[in-house]
Formats: structure tokens, C-alpha cells, sequence
């Protein structure tokens, strides 16, 4: 299926995030651009829209540290003694998202500085049927 | 952006007619492992019949709204409403289960004042429940984190705490608030709780410390040297955290608990109080995920539907003389009372710091110790506030009774992160 | 019994002013791997949008009734409601979540025919959804069997067809009604489903059976000998028992779908359609467990909801020209028509056997297909049932249309065994 | 804590059921015997209410042979080959309750008779932890 025929769905996004990309919606009728994408513009009501891969640049709008990790994040090997950092990305084409963010210490979390630059990374979580890329961002 | 308008002026319409309250019970906030949430709220209502001051004959309910959150993950019970509803005795009354996360009551309780607004039913049982902690400590964890986006923001990692943690930094970052605000909170919320023999809480942060101590001393193990509560609260061993900078005296607890309340069409009040409570103002609002907002450090949907019940009142913040706000976490608190209002932008946490939102403050906020020191069984939440704002009001709140005849309370409820909130007002009648 | 009398009674109050369903959309019923439930409900909401004959900004929705069962269960994903809201640009609109089983969205519209009512909305958009294939089957079971009670009725072993084959030994027993007539049920309704492009199973059961003859051949397989539908229809290879009496081809099938109601104030409807579709009865009623009930071959909720509703609307079931009933299992059609008084107590079987509730009878019940060939995604049920109301009142149900240009329908809209029951009444404008 | 102690919660049901009693409350007010016990009387709307043992003999109202269980029931071996039985049984006092029937042929439930006599069991389901007593009934 080409890139610009699939439906706006949040399992078309996932298929996207397997291939390394990061897609958003832009309005045909606006111009605004939506991530995660959007099948409708909340703004003008618009159902025309098309895809728009995202530069992956963005930076670091607020974040935590998790120590109490719901199952999915203990199986993958995170937990008290193994804290990681989750965090709001804003890109830099203006749309904001959630992400895992690596490369920062969740033990020193006082050190960490909102407003500092990140790219996307794509995340390996996950075995056999349940593997999958998960969106990520890292220090740039 | 024009949406946003069009929906504000909207909402100063008003309803069809009066509602007023005239009768409020909880059960106790806390653990309870024999009892299923049917169990908690036979309780709540057994409190509300007797808060009915000339009684109150079942027979004369004609609806029940119940908020609940997850009766489905938590207890592996759907259809809750109707499960509720028999246990009680109240069947074949239409009974409507309403979710809308740690707003669920909240929101029950706006569709209680509609139905009796429409003029379809004169007396409505509206009320809350949530049975948490037949759960292990990590599913509950899992079903919190459910109230944000199952397809956005759980894969990411977020918890529940860790999106108010978020917020927190955000906050943080923005107007330079130090971490001792979140704890005053706590500790003021903690002392509150502490006059409530109904909060999971009932105890002072200092009293817990010393409780510490004490056992620490009885075991013969070594003892901590908190100079104060505030060391205390740093102690990582002591109050470790849960979502950095969120700590464990940060965030409400697992709780099992129920509310209910009675409400009536005004002009039916008399038959059962001589002291209503009238609900003069109701405001509702949505939002996205934490991500699509322009702002993180308020709740745009908290604010939308203060103006909403502002508007409906016919009263300011400034004219509330107290309130019980969302305070699932710390940081809560302080946005809240900056989105209702009652302090400006950025101004909020310095008000915690200088005790303005104590019980014996100018504004005293969480008489009842809030979420975090009464207990947030989630669905249960928001009725249980206006439990408390009905005995502030009639003047029925014991030791932490606010002074000074207070005519004039809000209850502030938010779901999730605020992708609802719900505020009302309540004047004494 | 005194509190039976009493809320019958006090049912007949009437609503402070009219409602009028002016659009109405569903999505394709059926097993889509690639949607989630907001996926879903988009898809309603645009055939929503095309069927406004005006034209809808949809600046001008003011809320939305979400009926969802449990998307906790099904998607992990909680307060769903502003969720949907915000995947349709509706936020900051106020977006509520209402639960009653498979009656949910029957309920949601009750509540959107409420809240206009009040005189707080104008425009409130109503709608249900569900999104249940991504569990296999036995979890399926499993979250069905929620509707029940968790702490008397599960543990015993019941699965939600199970409830139904019980009330089916129940009516067979008291009755003398053969299967033949539960079959009968399935294969009416399945003929209609093949004349709605909607429907999960667009296919008459001949057509089923044919297609498995042909299937057979192809692969070279030794052929089955089926004289006719109701022997395919005993056959134990191609028509598994799943609960005694209960045959695969006696149970609606799991489901992903959605469905969505635009509900205006009755004055301002004609600026949406010259053509609307007036709500002029709405009943509601609850019960307890099955084993609490003191009859299990009719729904005592259905009976009373539906006694409200015609009360309300100032008609009887003779007038109503046709009805989409709660046909989760062959039974329970069979139940409703008797229950909403188109046939005598123990006549329903009989109607059923003579072809009185086919498209071209004398009482066409489930032109759509209903749930059990259109399909079941739970919480959007009770309002895809209006979809095919609004159609049908219109004249727009094109090979399936019923003759006679009907002016009154009816929908019938049951949570769980009957614990929640939800009639609506409507009329051509 | 003596049987006439207990609260009327679904869990002091069970925990009598587990020392093989079938308990119902009744209303001390109208005398109405409800089970499952009930803490508050429906009809009535007393909450003083006393515990009241169950002779434990009674009749199928309604019944079915489940052949597609839930995950549960599959645990404790049933199944498509091995469906089960459960039903309604009205008690001889006068309430109905959902049991597990045991002693009926489930693969020919057409020769199962509505209205045969009953007398209660208490059936144990499960292992360790969960290991817990059901109730059942069992022709007489
Ligand atoms: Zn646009
Ligand atoms: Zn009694």
C-alpha cells in the first residue's frame, strides 16, 4: 500500500512507526499539521488530510522519571531499581507528543533540563508476536 | 481559535429548574478487603438516609446515577449501575453507570441536576463507588494509566502519577516553585484529614514520622533523625518516589469507598430538609491527551467549566468561601486553585506555601483532607466532595468545621489529566 | 407490591420540551483489525455528517453521550468519552460516558434527550461503540459474562448466552414453543441482513449453507446433505451448540462497530432538516439478577421501560408500525415481542413461526438485520438500532424499506439479561 | 466471630459457604427471606436483617449446558468436550439462586426435566490461593 493511501487510523501510524518514520496529518483545506495524526482538523472540521513524515527534531517539553512502572514497563525490565524517563516532545514542525526519552539519567533527574533538544528514536519493546517499535526521543 | 469561544458562550445557558441537595453520606475511605463495592455503597447510603432530616422512604427515589471509573478491571464486574441499584433495593428505577475517569461522580452528579432539571424525575440518588485494592499494587498501576490514552500515551510509558509528574516539571520549570510547595500540600491536606474519622488518613504526616519512630525505637533498629516533617518527606527510604518529582506523600492513595448523594427538584426541598443545599451553578468540559495542549501547567478543560458554573451561579471565585479540589496529586492542588481562580497564574503555589488553603486560612481548601489524605477510591471522589461541602455548609463539620458560617462551596473533579473536569457550586439554603 | 405501583406512576411525567433526531450514521458492522474504536465512531460520524440534510457545522454540537460497554476490557483504554470527543475535534465540549451493558447507547440517547430537555443543550450528539474482536473468543466470553453478576451469577458458571439458553428452557418448558421457532428468528433476520450493506453478516443462512456446500465441493471434500436451513440449522458441525438450547446461529456475533445520533431541541430542528424525526416517548427501567426475578420468560425492565414510553408518546403497540428489538439470541426476541406487547405472553413464538415480524409481515421487527445479523459490538447496539429508525421513518431504507410509509417506530435496547432496559419511541416529523 | 456477627457482605456469604452452609438473611422487620443475603430488605427497606440457614433442597426453574466457557470454567477443565451444567434453583423457602448443577448429563441436555428436585453442594474449584468452595446442586 502506498504511503499517502492509508487511512488515517492509530494502526496505520504503528505500521509507519515499524518502517522508521514518523507521520503526521496535515489539512488539505488549513494547513495545520497534526501528531499523532488526526482523520479530522479539530480546527476547520476538515476530513481532508494527508499524510507528512516529521523531521523527528523536537525538544523536551516536560518529563518524569517512573520508579513505580505499571507490567508492560516491568517486563520490559524497568522498575525501581531500573527507573526510566518518559517525557512531552514538542517537534519542531509544532505538533506536541508522548515518548519514552533514552539517554538521560532517571536516577539524577533533577539534572535533566526541559528545552533540550532530542531526536526521534525508534524502540524495539516486546517479544516474538507482541515485538514492536515503540517512539522514542534521545538527547540530539 | 473560534471553537473555543463558540463553546464559552454556550454554556451560560441555563436549566429548566432548581435542584437542590438534601441529603449526603460516605462510607470510609480506606482498605477494606471483605467488602465488594456494593457493600461500600449500602454503606454511603445507609449514612445518607440518616443525614435526611425528616427521613427519608426509599420508595420516593426515581433514578440513580452512579459514577464509577473501572468496577470492570477492578472487580470484574460490568453493568454496575443496575448491580448497585438492586442491592439497595431501588429497582426497576432506571439506574445509569457514568464514567468519565476520577471525574465519574462528578459528572453523575451534573446528570442527576439535568434529569431533575428536565423535569422528568424530582428525586435522584446520585453517588459514587470504586472497590482498588483487591488489585495488586502494579494492575492497579495498569487500570489508572488507562484513563490516559491507551494508544498515545501508555505505550510511552506514562503511569498515572507520571503525567502529573510531567505537569509538575512543567510547572516547575515555568514558575520556579520548589518542591516544597507539593509538600506543603500534603502536610496541610494530612492535617485536615487527620479531624475526618472517615479519611483513609486520619492521621497528621508529623504524627505518621513519629509513628515511625516509634516503631523503629520498639524494634530496637536504628533510628532516622528527621528534624521535621520536610526532612522527612525528602527521605527517599521514607517517602520514596513514585514519578520523580512526585513522591509517595505526593499521591493519593489505593482506596475502596463510596458517596451518595439525594438530590431533588428545588421546590420538593422543604419535604425533607428545612437546610437544603441548593446546586446554583454546574460546568462541564473535555480536552485531548496532555500532549495536545498549548498549556501544561493549567487544565484548560478545569477552567472552561469553572466558568461555565461561575456563569450559572452568578458568582465569582473571590465570593467561594470554600472548596474541595481534585487533588489525586500535589501538584493538583496548586493548578486547581489557579484555574478556579481563586489565586493567579503562577501564584498558586506560593498561597500552599504561605497557608492560604488551610482549614483557618483566608481560603481554605480540602477541609476534608482532599484525595490525598481522605483517600480516592476514584469513582467516588467527586460525590464524596460535596459530602463534605454539605455538612461545611450546614454547619455539621466538627473539628474542622470552616469558620465564619460559610455560604457559598465548590467541588472541583477532574478525570485523567483533565480530559474532564467538572465543577458545581453550592449555596446554603 | 407498593414500590412497582408507585414508579409506574410516577413514570407517566413528561419531559420540559421536545426532541427531534435530525442525523443519524453508523459504521460498517463487522471484524476490522486495522480500527480502534475512535477509528470506528469517525467512521459513524461521517455518514453522520452526510445525512444532515442541511448540513452540520459541527460548531454547533454542544455535547456528546458516549454508550460504551467496556473499552477497559476490550481496548484497555478507559474514559473513552472525551477521547472519541477529541478524535472528532469536539473538545472542549462537555463528553460523558455512559454505561448500562449492551444497553448503553439506548441509555446515552436517553441522556442526550435529557439534557436537551433541560434547556442546558441544543444540539447534543449521541452514539455508541465497541471494539471487540482484538481478544479471542473465551475472553470475549468472559467480559460478556461481566454483565452479570461477578459475586453470584459468574461464579456459577453462567456465560452470557448461557443466560439467555436459560431463559429459553424456561419459555420452552412453560410454553410448549419449538426450536423451530428460535431458528425461525435467525433465519428472518438474517434475510433482512442481507439487504443492509452494513451488516456483519450480509447474507441470508440459505446463502451460508449454499456457500459451505460450494466450498466443500471446491476442496473436494465429501458434502454435507442439507435439505433446507433448518436442517443445516440442527446439524451439530455446521451449527455448534454454545449454550444449550443456544446454537451458534441463535447468538449475535462479536463485533467491531460504531453508530452516532445528532439530537436537536424540537424548535431548532428545522434548521438541520425539513424532514426530522421526532423522539416522543423514552422509558427506562433496572432489575436485579436473573434468579431475583419472580418471571423468566419475559424482561420485567422491558415491560416497565416500555410502559413509560408509551405513556410518554400517547401510543400503544398497535399503532407502532415497526420495532427493532433486542434480538442478542433468538429467545430474546421472541421475549421482546411479547414484552413490548405486540404479541400475547406466550404467543411471541408463534408469530415467529407465521412470518408476522418479517420485513413484508404485518408487525416488521428488525428490518436491519438486527443484532443478530447487522451484528453486536455491545455499546453501539442501541443506537445503531436508531439508525435504522431514522432510515425507515425517512423512506431511505431502500431495499428493505417497510412498506406503507411507517410513521411510528420503536427501539428496544437491553443491558445484560434485563437488568437495564431502554425504550424509545418515534415518530416522522 | 459467631454466625449472627457477621455483616451481610457477599464475602461473610462465602466464607459460610466455605464451612458448607447456605445462609440467607431475613427481614426482622417483614420477615421476607432473601439469597443471595441481602443487607437491606427491598420490599420493605429495613436494614435490620438476621442471618437464616437454607434447608439446601429446592427445584430447577431454568437450566443450560454451557459448551463454549469462559476462561474460568476452561481452567477447571470444562469445555467443549466437557460442557457443564448450571441453572436457577428456587429453594423450598422460597428464593432463587445461579448454582453449577452437577449430576445432570450435559451432552443430552434434552432429556433434562425443569422442576426436578435439588439439594444443594459445595463444590471446590481451583488451586492454592484461589481454591475456593462453590455453590452447586445435585439431584436429590
Ligand atoms: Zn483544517
Ligand atoms: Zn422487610
Amino acid at each position: 500500500m502506498a504511503t499517502t493511501d492509508r487511512g488515517f487510523t492509530t494502526a496505520a501510524f504503528y505500521k509507519f512507526l515499524d518502517e522508521h518514520k514518523l507521520m503526521g496529518s496535515r489539512c488539505r483545506s488549513c494547513g495545520r499539521l497534526y501528531l499523532p495524526p488526526r482523520p479530522l482538523c479539530p480546527e476547520c472540521h476538515s476530513e481532508e488530510m494527508e499524510w507528512a513524515e516529521m523531521s523527528g527534531r523536537g525538544r523536551l517539553l516536560a518529563f518524569t522519571a517512573v520508579y513505580v512502572a505499571p507490567t508492560a514497563m516491568l517486563a520490559a525490565g524497568y522498575g525501581r531499581e531500573n527507573p526510566y524517563c518518559v517525557g512531552l516532545v514538542r517537534l519542531e514542525e509544532g505538533p506536541a507528543i508522548s515518548a519514552q526519552i533514552l539517554g538521560l539519567d532517571p536516577k539524577r533527574p533533577e539534572e535533566i533540563e526541559i528545552g533540550i533538544p532530542l531526536r526521534v528514536a525508534f524502540l524495539e519493546r516486546g517479544e516474538g508476536e507482541a515485538r514492536r517499535i515503540y517512539l522514542a526521543f534521545q538527547p540530539a | 481559535m473560534k471553537s473555543r469561544a463558540k463553546a464559552k458562550t454556550k454554556a451560560r445557558r441555563g436549566l429548566g429548574r432548581g435542584v437542590a441537595l438534601v441529603g449526603a453520606g460516605m462510607s470510609k475511605f480506606g482498605s477494606f478487603p471483605e467488602k465488594a463495592g456494593r457493600d461500600l455503597f449500602f454503606e454511603a447510603f445507609q449514612e445518607l438516609r440518616a443525614s435526611v432530616d425528616k427521613g427519608l422512604d426509599p420508595e420516593a427515589i426515581e433514578a440513580l446515577y452512579l459514577g464509577n471509573y473501572s468496577s470492570d478491571l477492578f472487580e470484574g464486574q460490568g453493568h454496575t449501575a443496575p448491580i448497585i441499584a438492586d442491592w439497595l433495593g431501588l429497582t426497576p428505577r432506571s439506574a445509569t453507570r457514568i464514567e468519565d475517569a476520577c471525574a465519574s461522580s462528578g459528572v453523575a452528579l451534573r446528570q442527576g441536576v439535568i434529569a431533575i432539571a428536565s423535569g422528568l424525575y424530582d428525586v435522584v440518588l446520585v453517588g459514587g463507588v470504586e472497590k482498588m485494592t483487591a488489585l495488586p499494587t502494579e494492575r492497579v498501576t495498569d487500570v489508572l494509566a488507562t484513563g490516559g490514552d491507551a494508544l498515545f500515551e501508555i505505550p510511552a510509558g506514562f503511569t498515572f502519577p507520571g503525567f502529573y509528574a510531567a505537569m509538575a516539571t512543567a510547572y516547575i520549570h515555568r514558575y520556579g516553585a520548589p518542591l516544597e510547595a507539593l509538600m506543603r500540600v500534603g502536610i496541610k491536606n494530612h492535617e485536615h484529614g487527620a479531624l475526618n474519622e472517615k479519611a483513609q488518613f486520619n492521621l497528621t504526616i508529623r504524627q505518621i514520622m513519629e509513628n515511625k519512630l516509634a516503631k523503629a525505637k520498639a524494634q530496637g533498629r536504628p533510628l532516622p533523625s528527621w528534624a521535621d516533617e520536610l526532612e522527612f518527606l525528602r527521605d527517599d527510604s521514607a517517602n520514596p518516589v513514585i514519578a520523580w518529582p512526585l513522591r509517595l506523600f505526593d499521591c493519593s492513595p489505593i482506596s475502596d469507598g463510596a458517596a451518595a448523594l439525594l438530590l431533588v427538584a428545588e421546590e420538593r426541598a422543604k419535604e425533607f430538609t428545612d437546610e437544603p443545599v441548593y446546586i446554583i451553578g454546574s460546568g462541564q468540559a473535555s480536552d485531548g491527551a496532555l500532549h495536545s495542549r498549548s498549556e501544561l501547567t493549567s487544565i484548560r478543560a478545569a477552567k472552561l467549566a469553572a466558568q461555565e458554573a461561575y456563569a450559572m451561579a452568578g458568582v465569582g471565585p473571590q465570593e467561594i468561601k470554600l472548596a474541595e479540589v481534585h487533588d489525586c496529586f500535589t501538584i493538583a492542588e496548586i493548578i486547581a486553585t489557579e484555574d478556579l481562580g481563586f489565586f493567579p497564574p503562577g501564584e498558586g503555589w506560593k498561597a500552599a506555601m504561605e497557608g492560604l488553603t488551610s482549614l483557618r486560612g483566608p481560603k481554605p481548601i480540602n477541609p476534608s483532607g482532599g484525595l490525598k489524605a481522605k483517600g480516592h477510591p476514584v469513582g467516588a471522589s467527586g460525590a464524596a466532595q460535596v459530602v463534605e461541602l454539605w455538612k461545611q455548609l450546614r454547619g455539621q463539620a466538627g473539628p474542622r468545621q470552616v469558620r465564619g458560617e460559610p455560604d457559598l462551596g465548590l467541588a472541583h473533579n477532574v478525570g485523567g489529566t483533565g480530559q474532564t473536569c467538572v465543577v458545581h457550586i453550592f449555596r446554603r439554603g
